[in-house]
């Protein structure tokens, strides 16, 4: 990104009107492109090099020109300048590919989540406030957007190639992505990693938009529920409650605060609480014990859905007082809470 | 250039002097190898790459048997505790002493004794059987009690473990339920390892068949000894194997709880 | 000149030659004596709790019993420095395997990206 | 001309074509009948064997790329439903890697000429050279009945828990198929680094082997050392899916991705398998035709060494995004850029073995020019890959399937090529219509420039591979590429009939046509079956033309 913005608008611009070139609609991919633009220019003077060497010679020592061959062993200096410079080059590549990594994969402090969950063969995306797409996903421009995805299944990868952000979807564990979209629009969203009969309909559409128009948004596809709503309903018919109930003799851990605080397990290790941790502690609790208790809690394998799990992972982050588990404990008695879970996938 | 022809020719002189006084023309010898050494040492070379590739084609279990280990430890203490330890131990001698018969047969062969080589060959045989004896009532009793990993693993006693008669404590810890699941790894990659090497014993014990019938006839006590050698090196390999399934199998965690 | 003598064994000055060296039954003997115990202090060893260090006496046994048997019920230590380097090769490249994919396991719990 | 300049300038004329003749015995017609041929233990019949039967298979493979292209002409899924078209591109994949790339120039080329050009009689172990044939048949017959069967639809990477869970088409029987023809490649290698090992002729030190033997050799060490984990993880497939217990299944408690470890720490080495030999090809073929011993001789053949020890250090890089942590992705993408120097040490060596040489521009010639563009482009597209961020990108694209068919195809099949052009005199005697051959080498490079340059355009505008429907806009690129394969499948199917028709009417090639200096063009074209009446003795370097032209001097003077 070292020439002149002018130069790259223009660049990138009329490239782009040529339908060779991807939209940059993100804010990372001006940097991607930058480092492809160097990619390319290095290729393109590699190629050339070795067009200029092999055509130049071949005309130059061509039989009838050049009939007498002169032998030559080698040259140590040109073997050391073509071994130096080339790994002087993709050392570069090395660097520069790297820093773009973590551009791409380290999430802003102050994005929003978006839960995306992946399935043969759709997306779902889940939003804070219980809405719902199915192959779709509407995001506001100027304003980091996390996505926490995972797969119900096998490896999907969820891709938006005019932003230049992709990541594996992976069953049973968290992946996370962000970007920054710059421009209201509509993009591809493309399953990229083959997953089965229907990989390649496994594609849906982004809808950027301004601030005002994604509120509106949301306003209008809200179910009525949120994540964390939905989840504490879970949390009440699965019977969480009956350990995690915030009292002093409960059996299980107070879990108000619970997200982004460090944990002392019973080996001594210390754990960072984060959504992966969340998700395994419910389904694989007896793998890290918290300090000071016993491992009764059961494995919730195979009984909540990956969509019931982000809604369970939603609650607790929620939960920064007791005083929403005393209020589920009310609810739970209740015959409100229906014993479905919501979003479960039928077979 | 004239320096490298004169090198090659002082090279050859060196190499030339006393040896065709020692060279004997076998019938095995195959005519595309110049002396009967350069063979053996081909067929020897060869079999090693071979047994390159073993290490490889074993090592791709051992790495997952590795990752799952320090995954799950838990669940792979209390499997392996499962397992009887005196039988492997016991196994264990009875391989390492088929190889000892092994390594004598090979010694038997390079000095030309007939009769030795082919009673060695046949304690090889008989100690690499009651391997696979013993192997077989360790499968046979994890079958009774429903640890053969697939449709019917059952992880009821991993939970709940027997009650000791006598020191009325429990004999090993319990697992919670999901920690419970994951022995059924353990056992699959104990099946797999130790149903992998049997393999190889099996195909082994097959050979030695074939070379004891061989060695009756007399075809390795006349200095042509590749066969058996090279079949020396397999069977050792296979062994080494062993050596390392057995603590990593067997002796996870053995020592009394704390 | 003859072509008879390059592939000579007996020239142990070419690193892909060694001479034949046949290896007596006492010392096959020695060998299985000394496998025989290892087996035995293995099995000790697991009883006793030497905490992290129980999987690793373990494997220092087995290790040490694999080369004996490879050096000499397998002839190694008479070998030609080619099959020296070929064994050490097959074991670098399962240990390539092991470390750089662990590495990966390993290091996958040290940041949340 | 004085002595002096003769010791440093090297001329050679081709020899006259019209007084050679066929020699009355060689290893073809040795022995008659098909039994002589399937129990052969001769290597020069068994690489024909080998021949044959990797040219069936690349035209089985070449019928399901057309039928790739032909549906992705149009948006539209239309041409057939999309397990069809996911079976094609699996079919594709499996038999074009497992049955034709990988055996091509080893098994074909370097089972041929190794033996001759070490000086040797035979490879080391006759038997295991036609037992690999036998498992390499086996390996194919479970793969077509994979696809008689109803086929497999993996991709050829087998990912799971995919293919170990969710699919209920044939993959034990392609996993078979690949675990047979596994140790095919196993048994090739190993025959291989025994033979170069022991073998060698008096004189015939490492630094004299012709540096196709060297690459060959570097190949070798990957097929022995790489093959074997791909034969486990593909055996754990099988157990998983036959009963199910999750050492790769996340919900069982396994890791999807240790299943990619194995894979790819034999799959990505594996590349290297492919693309190895066929620099070997390069460097007999550049240093022929220029009249001039290759450029850095030992340079030449370290970096083959270099790519096989620093192919096994970076497997990881097929596996960037897929959940790798990120401090290993840092190690393996460095890695990733110190492997691909090797190869731009070789691509400058050819190119300088040019300078100051006599360059002629037969066949084979036309077709490694071919490579060293191509492949430059494959290469320096696969640099791409490694950089991380630019994969983030890139990866699962239409970028990767242009980067592969660039070195697979654009790399490989062309040095494959090339050496068939190079060898076929030395192998059947016989010569090939030139013109026709130097067609349907600017045939090939034409097509296939049109039919993958545009998958890199597509690539990055963000086309995932292995869609079976796209986007419209889409469109233009992929009627292209289409266009392209139509082009390239000219462009193969050519060489098969002029060489097929060549067999019988060729012109005789005589013993050396190209007054080549390798050890294989001193003896009869085709050669005798024990290939040397006596044991050669080595007293000079690889590539001396000047001992060449000295001979030859000798030979006019004797005759004069
Ligand atoms: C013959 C086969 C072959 C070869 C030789 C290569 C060679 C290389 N490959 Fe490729 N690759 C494949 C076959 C091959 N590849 C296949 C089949 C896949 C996909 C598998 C699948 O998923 O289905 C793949 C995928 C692949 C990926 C994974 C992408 C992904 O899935 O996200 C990566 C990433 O690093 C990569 C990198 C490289 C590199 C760095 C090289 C290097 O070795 C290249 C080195 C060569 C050069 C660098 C060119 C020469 C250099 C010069 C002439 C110097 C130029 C001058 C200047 C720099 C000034 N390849
Ligand atoms: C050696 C390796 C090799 C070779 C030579 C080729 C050759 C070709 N490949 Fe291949 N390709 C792969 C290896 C190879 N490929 C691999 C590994 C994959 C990945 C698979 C996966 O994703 O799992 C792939 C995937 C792949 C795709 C991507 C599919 C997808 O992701 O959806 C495409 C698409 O264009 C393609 C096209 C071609 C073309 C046009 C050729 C052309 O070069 C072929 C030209 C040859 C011919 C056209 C044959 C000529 C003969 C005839 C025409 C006669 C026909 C005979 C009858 C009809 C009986 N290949
Ligand atoms: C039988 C009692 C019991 C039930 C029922 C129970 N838990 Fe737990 N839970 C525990 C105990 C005890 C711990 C602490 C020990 C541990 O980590 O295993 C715990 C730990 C946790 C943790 C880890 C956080 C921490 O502070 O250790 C989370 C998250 C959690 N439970 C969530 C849930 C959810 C969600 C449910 C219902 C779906 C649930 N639990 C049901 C007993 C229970
Ligand atoms: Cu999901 Cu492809
Ligand atoms: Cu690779």
């Amino acid at each position: 990104m070292h020439i002149s913005p002018v130069m790259w608008q223009f660049l990138t611009k009329w490239l782009a009107n040529s339908a060779l070139f991807p939209r940059e609609a993100s804010t990372v991919a001006p940097w991607a492109d930058a480092l492809y633009f160097f990619l390319v220019g290095m290729t393109v003077v590699g190629l050339v090099l070795v067009g200029i060497l092999v055509i130049g010679f071949s005309i130059r020592y061509r039989k009838s020109v050049h009939p007498v061959a002169t032998q030559i062993e080698g040259s140590t200096l040109l073997e050391a300048t073509w071994t130096i410079i080339p790994l002087a080059i993709f050392l570069v590549t090395f660097v520069w590919g790297a820093l773009l990594y973590f551009r791409i994969y380290n999430p802003p402090a102050n994005s929003m989540n978006i839960y995306v969950v992946g399935k043969q063969w759709m997306w779902k995306a889940e939003h804070p406030g219980g809405q719902h797409e199915i192959n779709a996903l509407h995001v506001p421009i100027g304003r980091p957007v996390q996505l926490t995805m995972i797969s119900q299944d096998v490896f999907h990868s969820f891709s938006i190639p005019d932003f230049r952000v992709k990541r594996e979807v992976i069953p049973g564990r968290y992946s996370t992505v962000w970007f920054e979209a710059t421009d209201a629009g509509t993009y591809h969203i493309f399953c990229t990693q083959y997953c089965g009969t229907k990989h390649s309909g496994m594609i849906g559409e982004v809808t950027a938009m301004t601030q005002e128009d994604y509120d509106k948004w949301t306003q209008e596809s809200t179910s009525g529920m949120s994540l964390a709503q939905n989840g504490e309903r879970l949390f009440a018919s699965m019977e969480c409650t009956a350990c995690h109930n915030g009292t002093a003799t409960a059996r299980g851990p107070n879990l108000a605060g619970v997200y982004g605080s460090k944990l002392t397990l019973t080996n001594g290790q210390q754990v960072l609480v984060t959504d992966g941790y969340l998700r395994d502690a419910i389904l694989n609790p007896s793998q890290h014990v918290t300090a000071g208790f016993a491992p009764i809690m059961p494995t919730y394998q195979g009984q909540i859905s990956e969509d019931g799990l982000i809604d369970l992972v939603e609650y607790i982050k929620s939960l920064n007082s007791n005083y929403r588990v005393q209020q589920t404990l009310g609810t739970s008695q209740s015959d409100l809470a229906a014993p479905t879970t919501p979003g479960m996938v039928k077979p | 250039m004239a320096n490298t022809i004169a090198a090659a020719h002082e090279h050859e002189a060196t190499a030339s002097h006393g040896h065709d006084d020692h060279h004997v023309s076998l019938p095995q010898h195959r005519h595309h190898f110049e002396t009967q050494e350069q063979q053996r040492e081909a067929g020897s070379f060869g079999m090693w790459l071979f047994l390159l590739t073993e290490i490889m084609f074993f090592g791709g279990m051992f790495f997952a048997y590795l990752l799952y280990r320090n995954w799950y430890y838990d669940a792979f203490v209390t499997s392996s505790n499962q397992l009887s330890v005196p039988l492997g131990a016991v196994n264990t001698v009875i391989l390492i002493s088929s190889g000892f018969f092994m390594a004598l047969a090979v010694w038997a062969a390079e000095v030309r004794k007939k009769k030795q080589l082919v009673r060695y060959l046949i304690l090889t045989t008989i100690f690499g059987l009651a391997f696979l004896g013993v192997k077989t009532v360790e499968y046979k009793e994890k079958w009774e009690k429903h640890h053969i990993p697939g449709a019917s693993f059952d992880v009821h006693e991993f939970i709940n473990p027997a009650i000791d008669a006598k020191t009325g404590k429990a004999e090993q810890r319990p697992l919670a339920p999901d920690m419970a699941q994951k022995t059924q790894v353990f056992f699959f990659l104990y099946f797999a390892m130790t149903g992998m090497h049997a393999l190889h014993m099996i195909i082994g014990l097959g050979l030695l068949g074939w070379l004891i019938y061989r060695a009756q006839r007399g075809d390795f006590t006349d200095g042509y000894v590749a066969p058996i050698e090279n079949f020396g090196l397999y069977w050792h390999f296979v062994d080494i194997v062993w050596l390392f399934l057995f603590p990593l199998l067997y002796l996870i965690n053995r020592h009394p709880l704390q | 000149m003859s072509e008879h003598h390059y592939h000579d064994a007996s020239n142990v000055v070419n690193p892909e030659h060694a001479e034949h060296h046949i290896v007596t039954p006492l010392q096959y003997s020695y060998v299985y004596g000394g496998l025989i115990i290892g087996t035995i202090i293995t099995v000790l060893a697991a009883d006793i709790n030497l905490g992290v260090f129980n999987p690793i006496v373990a494997l220092a046994i087995a290790c040490t019993k694999a080369v004996i048997v490879i050096l000499f019920f397998m002839h190694v230590k008479y070998q030609s420095n080619l099959i020296k380097v070929t064994v050490g090769a097959g074991f670098f490249t399962f240990i390539v395997l092991v470390t750089m994919s662990l590495v990966d396991y390993m290091s996958r719990a040290w940041g949340l990206w | 001309m004085s002595a002096a300049t003769i010791s440093s300038n090297t001329i050679l004329s081709l020899p006259d074509q019209r007084t050679a003749s066929m020699p009355k015995r060689h290893y073809i017609n040795n022995e008659d009948g098909m039994l002589s041929w399937l129990l052969t233990g001769d290597h020069k019949r068994i690489a024909m064997l080998y021949l044959f039967s990797i040219t069936f298979f690349f035209f089985i493979g070449g019928a399901f790329a057309g039928l790739i292209r032909l549906e992705l002409l149009t948006p539209q899924p239309d041409l057939v439903a999309s397990d069809t078209y996911n079976k094609f591109f699996t079919m594709h994949g499996i038999i074009m890697i497992f049955l034709f790339l990988v055996p091509s120039v080893p098994a074909t080329l370097g089972n041929f000429l190794i033996p001759i050009m070490i000086g040797a009689k035979d490879l080391a172990f006759p038997k295991i050279n036609l037992l690999s044939w036998y498992l390499y048949l086996i390996g194919g017959t479970f793969t077509l009945a994979a696809l008689v069967l109803g086929g497999v639809d993996t991709g050829w990477t087998f990912t799971t828990p995919l293919s170990t869970h969710y699919l209920n088409t044939h993959v034990i029987t392609a996993a078979t198929a690949i675990f047979v023809a596994g140790f095919a490649s196993i048994f090739t290698g190993l025959n291989f680094i025994v033979t170069i090992h022991r073998m060698r002729a008096p004189g015939m030190t490492w630094f004299r082997l012709p540096l196709f033997v060297w690459s060959n050799y570097a190949a070798s060490i990957l097929m022995v050392l790489g093959t074997p984990v791909l034969a486990i993880a593909i055996v754990l497939v099988a157990l998983e899916r036959l009963i199910g217990i999750g050492v790769f299944d996340p919900t069982k408690g396994g890791d999807p991705l240790l299943f990619q470890h194995l894979f790819w720490f034999y799959s990505h080495p594996a590349v290297y398998i492919m693309i190895l030999p066929g620099m070997g090809v390069i460097s007999e073929v550049i240093s022929t035709f220029s009249r001039k011993r290759v450029f850095g001789y030992s340079a030449v053949a370290f970096s083959s060494v270099a790519i096989a020890v620093f192919g096994f250090f970076v497997w990881a890089h097929h596996m960037f995004i897929m959940g790798v942590s990120n401090y290993s992705a840092l190690v393996f993408s460095l890695l990733t850029m110190l492997v691909a120097v090797p190869s731009a040490i070789k691509i400058f060596n050819w190119a300088f073995t040019l300078q100051k040489g006599s360059i002629t521009f037969e066949t084979p010639m036309i077709y490694a020019f071919g490579f060293m563009g191509l492949f430059t482009i494959g290469g320096l597209t696969g640099v791409f890959l490694g950089a991380l961020g630019m994969d983030i990108h890139l990866t699962e694209t239409y970028f990767i399937v242009a980067h592969f068919h660039y070195v697979m195809v654009g790399g490989m099949l062309m040095a494959f090529l090339a050496g068939i052009h190079f060898w076929w005199p030395k192998m059947t005697g016989r010569m090939y219509s030139e013109p026709l051959s130097k067609l349907s080498a600017v045939i090939s490079f034409i097509g296939f420039n049109l039919t993958f340059m545009p998958q890199f355009i597509l690539g990055y505008l963000g086309m995932p591979r292995r869609y079976h429907a796209y986007p419209a806009e889409f469109q233009v690129l992929n009627v292209l590429s289409t266009a392209g394969a139509t082009v390239l499948g000219v462009g193969f199917t050519l060489p098969l009939l002029y060489l097929a028709w060549s067999l019988k009417y060729g012109e005789i090639a005589g013993n050396n046509p190209w007054q080549a200096t390798g050890l294989e063009w001193q003896i009869q074209s085709p050669p005798l079956t024990e290939n040397f009446t006596e044991v050669p003795v080595i007293d000079y370097e690889a590539y001396d033309y000047e001992r060449l032209e000295r001979k030859h001097a000798n030979e006019v003077t004797t005759v004069g």
